[in-house]
């Protein structure tokens, strides 16, 4: 797999969001508006960058019994650096809604999950590479839930207004909304992959969560 | 009188029992009857006659495989011209044996008559099994095996079944007019059997003749008669005993469990003439009804007569049916062929016009409501159902299906018209497939 | 400085919890498991008998199962799992599901208008469920819902046709068929006797133009010990199969090289 | 009668089914429109309290759930059943959910919620966990809070065809939270209607003609309005008792807000309420407490559709809590052993 493969996989093919369904709690929590995704995406770049290449140079000292906590530290360092650069540099209000999801990306399945599944089994260049395919891939996700809602909620982008007198729509800014759009971005890419499936000729058969198939409730 | 007690649920459809009033007719002997060797539940009984063969009428055809299987015997003289299969209600191929009648209908030599009152409840069920007596209500469980209860388990009360909540039928009511006094000593007999104290008949109120009648008939030997409320299923088994005595057949139990045995009407006919007068079982009463037929009535059919030959009787029909039915309408199976025989539990032959079709439709459950309050034995057939639908069934097990009677009033009421008592059906075939496999390992 | 000291006391005391669990606690996981887990094709379909992909592996580490049993393995991962646990390899026979029946509405004379669940097994719930031939198929496809792989197909004309591209051979339609219609037969067996009903040829006739009718013409074509007659039912020896020629002898098109029956023919 | 004029049935076109072969007259469609005609009186009174545009509300709502509805089904690859009247009904109770000032697009927004996430994702009718109107209300109430609660003085759109400018005017229940204490409406003018609120739900004969109607029908259960009514009038009455300034009277609590349309046409909705009567009071006394505690102590002045939709999520519970013992369990049954 070439350099730049090793980088678009995270963009699309194993989008962290969209595809691998990762890092959920800050996906849903800080895509209310376009900024805040895009500082989030950021600074959980930021930090994948950072741990991805560390991990890989000390992967083969590292034994696999204690990797977990040597990861976290190495973790929890770059995120401690990323909170108190955001400290100095960035905007206080972004600061604020950001809050506490800052923090919490050391214990960001996205972080953690590549630093398993890949960094501790690839050299320095690509688990970087990996590292920052993978964050661009969730700060585009997120960007893309933040822009919808944000439109849909006050008709604006970027705080930006789009639409003149646009009635808030105050479901969107809401956790609901966060469901709800992320929910057909999903439903879009099931049918992307249909399509492509069918393109190609094989059958995909998306998988099967229907209620009218199910009855967990009456359990 | 005995005070009534009212199960839960239950339906109440047209009655509709417009042969009530057409006394029994003795049909004309037939050319040919088609007598399948299985006419009950168990196994099948074995030909002791071949082709070619000259038998004379309740001589012995087939004598009974196993302890849970009866014997059948000639509905009239003449020759078996072949040993052949038969369909029958269920829809599958059953052995039986095509019977060339002479026209002569000469009886075999009778069994010894038994004086009843001396003979021993041993001597009296071998009678009774030698006769190839069945439950008559539909079933068609060997009556024998009912009447041979574990020795731990004392039955106290017999219980006549002249219920017939069935709609449409009114093969039982006139048999209790007809033959009051048989029905009565058929009962004591039963009961002698088994030695039960009591004996109580449960009619429903809509036959006020009937129950006068059979009240007369039993005043001498103690006999009550319980007049019960007209809602379906009160002939059910559970129910019947609950109405009558107020006791409750424990979950996945047996009446005997509690002391009770529940006989049809025309079985302890049955017994009676078994027993009296040493004859076999090989004729019963059959209402053949429904609108399409010219003269809806009621006769007394040799087994082995086919449904064409019935439908002939009552004149034929005026339209053609949509569907014909072994039967009554809440319980009785559908059949597709009029070759089919008529067998020692056909209660009833039922033809239904077009606009009284139920069209069932896979649509889902809204949830009403109504079968849960409909359903006798308390259940949640709407659940269930879901439950089945996506096999479910160790889960169906558990919200207990197997307590299902298969009365058919959860689907007789289901405004989504699910079929329901199939999915019930198959949820018990799958679940008694399973307990076997775990009994066998 | 202060961050130094904190953080790399955390780290000593941290690291010697983990390494004291470690000394009286840890577990050594089966590699060979680990291995096989890997090897083994992840679909889960139960043909091997055991409770999924995972089952098996475990089985096979402990030599309760043998490599083979899998039907969705190709060669090269047997002999690679056969290397790893150090057995020698069987020769394996692909096994192709076929439904003997070719009963469909073309052909086969249905009784009676069928009205309730659409499933195969509650069907015969209901007086059999209205085919006049009660060996045949209802084509209301149990099978086809059974089978894992989507390798069977209800034809329009309600009848159930194997794919055999599709079939692993995995054997859970023929538990669904409430007729025992399915048979697993050689992938490399050309033709097949597509009725089962062990009925007399003339009543078979009755209800379907399709059916084997026990003419012995395949018999007297093939030889005794190719096509044998089991009653009025034509059975090929699979053991020893005769070449596809023989499907030219039928009369009626039950014995044939395709599960699909062209329908010209009725 | 001779021989040869016998008929006996042509056996080609017979139908087999499972027992039982009679079935009640009645079905789902019947069911639905039912229900659409005992709505159907709370509606024109809404229309003549709050002048013609209501209908157009609810004729807007009606539609775009049918729309969407068959559009829905479509794109799921499913047969259309539009025509049983399910989302005919959903829009009904949601148009009479809202305010009559509701723009149209919000009635169109409201109803897509209603539909495609409160009903269709789940897998249609019958499946859905939730009252796909009451979704939609509550959908919109926390969209557009602004437009939701504001409410016009009944009678006062008709003015505004003579030249007068209608009167916003606060509903019987937000001005209760505000002085407490003096009772702003007279007990006449709630009965009746004369109040400011959404356009199906104030005017109290009209919604008990049909759930009367309903019931008489034996299509919902007595028990769960009966129920419902009493523990809201127990709650507030008691509390009204105990400390008359932070609650109204009960009969006041009774006859203001969604209350009435809740407890006949909402709880009683049977796809997302329990099976059977125990499970159905269970649930009538469940919403009855959180409505009143939510009227009382919440933040918003009404909690019917909250207390409905909280309720709702709580019926597959119910259902298995209140399962019945089928016939002839001992009534306390001895404890089971597991094998």
């Amino acid at each position: 797999m070439s350099y730049f493969q090793e980088f678009w996989k995270g963009i699309w093919k194993e989008n962290p969001v969209l595809i691998l369904m990762l890092g959920m709690c800050p996906t849903l929590a800080v895509s209310s508006s376009a900024k805040n995704a895009l500082g989030m995406g950021l600074a959980t770049t930021f930090v994948l960058v950072g741990s991805n290449m560390v991990i890989s140079l000390v992967r083969n000292a590292v034994p696999g019994k204690v990797r977990i906590p040597c990861y976290i530290v190495i973790i929890a360092v770059f995120v401690t650096i990323v909170e108190m650069l955001m400290a100095a540099y960035a905007p206080a209000e972004l600061n604020r809604t950001l809050g506490i999801f800052i923090p919490l990306i050391v214990v960001n399945c996205i972080v953690l999950g590549r630093a398993e599944a890949f960094a501790s089994k690839n050299g320095v260049i690509r688990s970087g590479l990996d590292g920052l395919g993978m964050g661009f891939g969730f700060t585009l996700a997120l960007m893309a839930l933040g822009a919808v809602r944000e439109f849909l909620a006050e008709g604006t982008l970027f705080e930006l207004q789009v639409v003149p007198g646009w009635e808030p729509f105050m479901l969107m800014k809401l956790a609901p909304g966060a469901f709800i759009v992320l929910g057909f971005f999903l439903a879009g890419m099931n049918l992307l992959k249909i399509r492509q499936a069918r393109r190609e000729g094989k059958k995909y058969t998306p998988p099967e969560v229907d209620c009218s198939r199910c009855n967990i409730c009456n359990r | 009188m005995i005070k009534q007690l009212h199960f839960y649920g239950g339906i109440h459809p047209v009655e509709d029992k417009v042969a009530q009033s057409v006394p029994i007719v003795e049909p004309p002997i037939l050319e040919t009857y088609m007598v399948p060797l299985q006419q009950h539940i168990g196994a099948p009984a074995k030909a002791v006659v071949a082709k070619g063969d000259q038998v004379k009428r309740g001589q012995l055809l087939g004598e009974a495989q196993g302890f849970v299987s009866a014997p059948v015997h000639a509905p009239t003289s003449g020759v078996i011209r072949e040993v052949t299969t038969c369909l029958g209600p269920s829809g599958a191929q059953v052995p039986a044996l095509l019977l060339a009648s002479d026209g002569e209908d000469a009886p075999a030599d009778p069994m010894p008559a038994i004086d009843w009152h001396q003979a021993s409840p041993g001597d009296l069920r071998q009678r009774i099994s030698a006769a190839g007596i069945v439950g008559k209500g539909g079933a068609a469980f060997p009556t024998v095996v009912k009447l041979s209860p574990p020795p731990n388990k004392k039955i106290d009360t017999l219980i006549l079944n002249g219920v017939e909540c069935e709609p449409c039928l009114t093969a039982d009511h006139r048999l209790m007019l007809e033959r009051a006094a048989d029905i009565v000593t058929g009962a004591q007999i039963t009961a002698r059997i088994l030695g039960a104290k009591k004996i109580i008949i449960g009619i429903e109120n809509n036959k006020p003749d009937a129950i006068e009648v059979m009240r007369q008939a039993g005043a001498d030997y103690g006999i009550e008669v319980c007049s019960l409320r007209v809602r379906y299923p009160q002939g059910a088994e559970k129910q019947l005993i609950y109405a009558v005595t107020g006791r409750k057949v424990p979950s996945g139990g047996l009446p005997a469990d509690i002391g009770c045995l529940v006989q049809n009407v025309g079985t302890a006919a049955a017994i009676a003439d078994a027993v009296c007068l040493g004859k076999p079982l090989y004729e019963r009463v059959t209402t053949v009804t429904g609108t399409p037929l010219v003269s809806p009535g009621n006769w007394r059919f040799r087994v082995g007569t086919t449904y064409s030959e019935a439908i002939k009787l009552a004149g034929g029909v005026k339209e053609d049916p949509i569907k014909i039915i072994s039967g009554g309408p809440m319980m009785g199976m559908a059949v597709y062929s009029l070759d089919i025989p008529i067998i020692k539990s056909t209660s009833g032959i039922l033809l239904l016009s077009k606009d009284e079709l139920t069209q069932f439709a896979v649509r889902p459950c809204i949830r009403c409501g109504r079968c849960n309050d409909s359903c006798p034995m308390g259940m949640m057939p709407g659940i269930l159902s879901v439950q089945i639908e996506n096999q479910r069934y160790e889960l169906a097990e558990k919200w207990h299906v197997m307590d299902c009677i298969e009365c058919g009033c959860c689907a007789y009421t289901c405004p989504a018209s699910r079929p329901l008592v199939q999915h019930l059906r198959r949820a018990k075939a799958e679940v008694q497939a399973a307990r076997r496999a775990k009994a066998g390992k | 400085m202060t961050t130094v000291i904190l953080l790399t006391v955390t780290g000593l005391v941290s690291g010697l919890a983990i390494g004291i669990v470690v000394k009286f606690y840890g577990t050594t996981p089966n590699p060979l498991e680990e291995k096989l887990l890997e090897l083994v094709p992840g679909a889960n379909c139960g043909g091997c008998g055991f409770a999924g992909c995972e089952g098996y592996a475990k089985a096979m580490a402990e030599g309760s199962a043998k490599p083979g049993a899998c039907p969705l393995m190709n060669d090269a991962v047997v002999q690679e799992i056969c290397a790893l646990l150090g057995v020698e390899s069987e020769a394996r026979k692909p096994m192709v599901a076929i439904v003997c029946c070719s009963g469909d509405d073309d052909h086969a004379q249905r009784m009676a208008f069928y009205n309730g669940v659409n499933d195969c097994q509650n069907a015969m719930l209901v007086a059999g469920g209205g085919k006049g031939c009660v060996y045949g198929c209802l084509g209301l496809g149990s099978c086809a819902r059974a089978c894992p792989y989507g390798a069977i197909e209800i034809r329009p004309n309600h009848i159930a046709v194997v794919h055999p591209e599709l079939c692993v051979g995995c054997g859970k339609c023929v538990l669904a068929c409430p007729r025992r219609l399915i048979k697993l037969t050689p992938k490399s067996a050309p033709v097949h006797v597509f009725c089962s009903s062990p009925e007399r040829g003339a009543l078979k006739r009755k209800f379907c133009s399709a059916a084997c009718i026990g003419c012995r013409k395949c018999v007297k074509e093939a030889g005794e010990d190719q096509v044998s007659m089991n009653g009025a039912l034509a059975a090929i020896n699979y053991d020893n199969p005769p070449d596809a020629g023989v499907a030219a002898a039928c009369p009626t098109g039950a014995l044939r090289t395709t599960a699909v029956m062209e329908s010209t023919r009725g | 009668m001779s021989e040869n004029t016998i008929r006996l049935p042509d056996t080609s076109k017979l139908v087999i089914s499972s027992s039982p072969h009679l079935h009640e007259d009645d079905s789902v469609r019947r069911i639905m429109f039912m229900v659409i005609l005992a709505l159907l009186p709370a509606c024109i009174a809404g229309a003549w309290f709050f002048g013609p545009r209501a209908l157009w509300v609810l004729l807007v709502c009606v539609a775009s759930c049918v729309a969407c509805e068959i559009l829905c089904t479509r794109l799921m690859g499913r047969e259309v059943h539009v025509s049983d009247g399910s989302a005919a009904l959903t829009g009904l109770l949601l148009g009479m959910n809202l305010p009559v000032t509701t723009p149209t697009w919000i009635c169109v927004i409201g109803s897509a919620i209603a539909i495609v996430l409160g009903k269709m994702i789940y897998g249609g009718l019958g499946y859905n966990p939730f009252n796909p109107a009451l979704v939609g209300r509550v959908a919109l109430l926390l969209a557009f809070p602004t437009v939701m609660t504001t409410w016009i003085a009944p009678m006062t759109r008709r003015l505004e065809w003579a030249g007068v400018n209608s009167v916003t005017q606060a509903t019987p229940l937000g001005v209760s939270e505000l002085t407490a204490g003096t009772l702003p409406f007279s007990y006449w003018d709630l009965f009746w209607g004369r109040t400011g609120g959404c356009i199906g739900e104030t005017c109290v004969p009209a919604l008990l003609l049909g759930g009367i109607f309903l019931i008489a029908l034996n299509i919902i259960r007595w028990h769960v309005p009966v129920f419902y009514l009493a523990t809201v009038a127990i709650i507030t009455g008691v509390t009204h008792w105990l400390a008359p300034a932070q609650c109204a009277p009960p009969l006041y609590h009774l006859l203001s807000g969604g209350l009435m349309l809740g407890a006949f046409f909402m709880a009683t909705d049977m796809v997302t309420t329990p099976l059977s009567r125990k499970g159905a009071v269970v649930f009538a006394v469940g919403c009855g407490v959180l409505t009143s505690v939510i009227r009382i102590w919440g933040s918003y002045p009404e909690g019917v559709s909250f207390s409905i939709l909280i309720m709702n999520s709580l019926t597959p519970l119910i259902d298995r809590w209140t399962a019945g013992k089928p016939f002839g369990t001992p009534r306390r049954a001895p404890r089971e052993v597991k094998p």
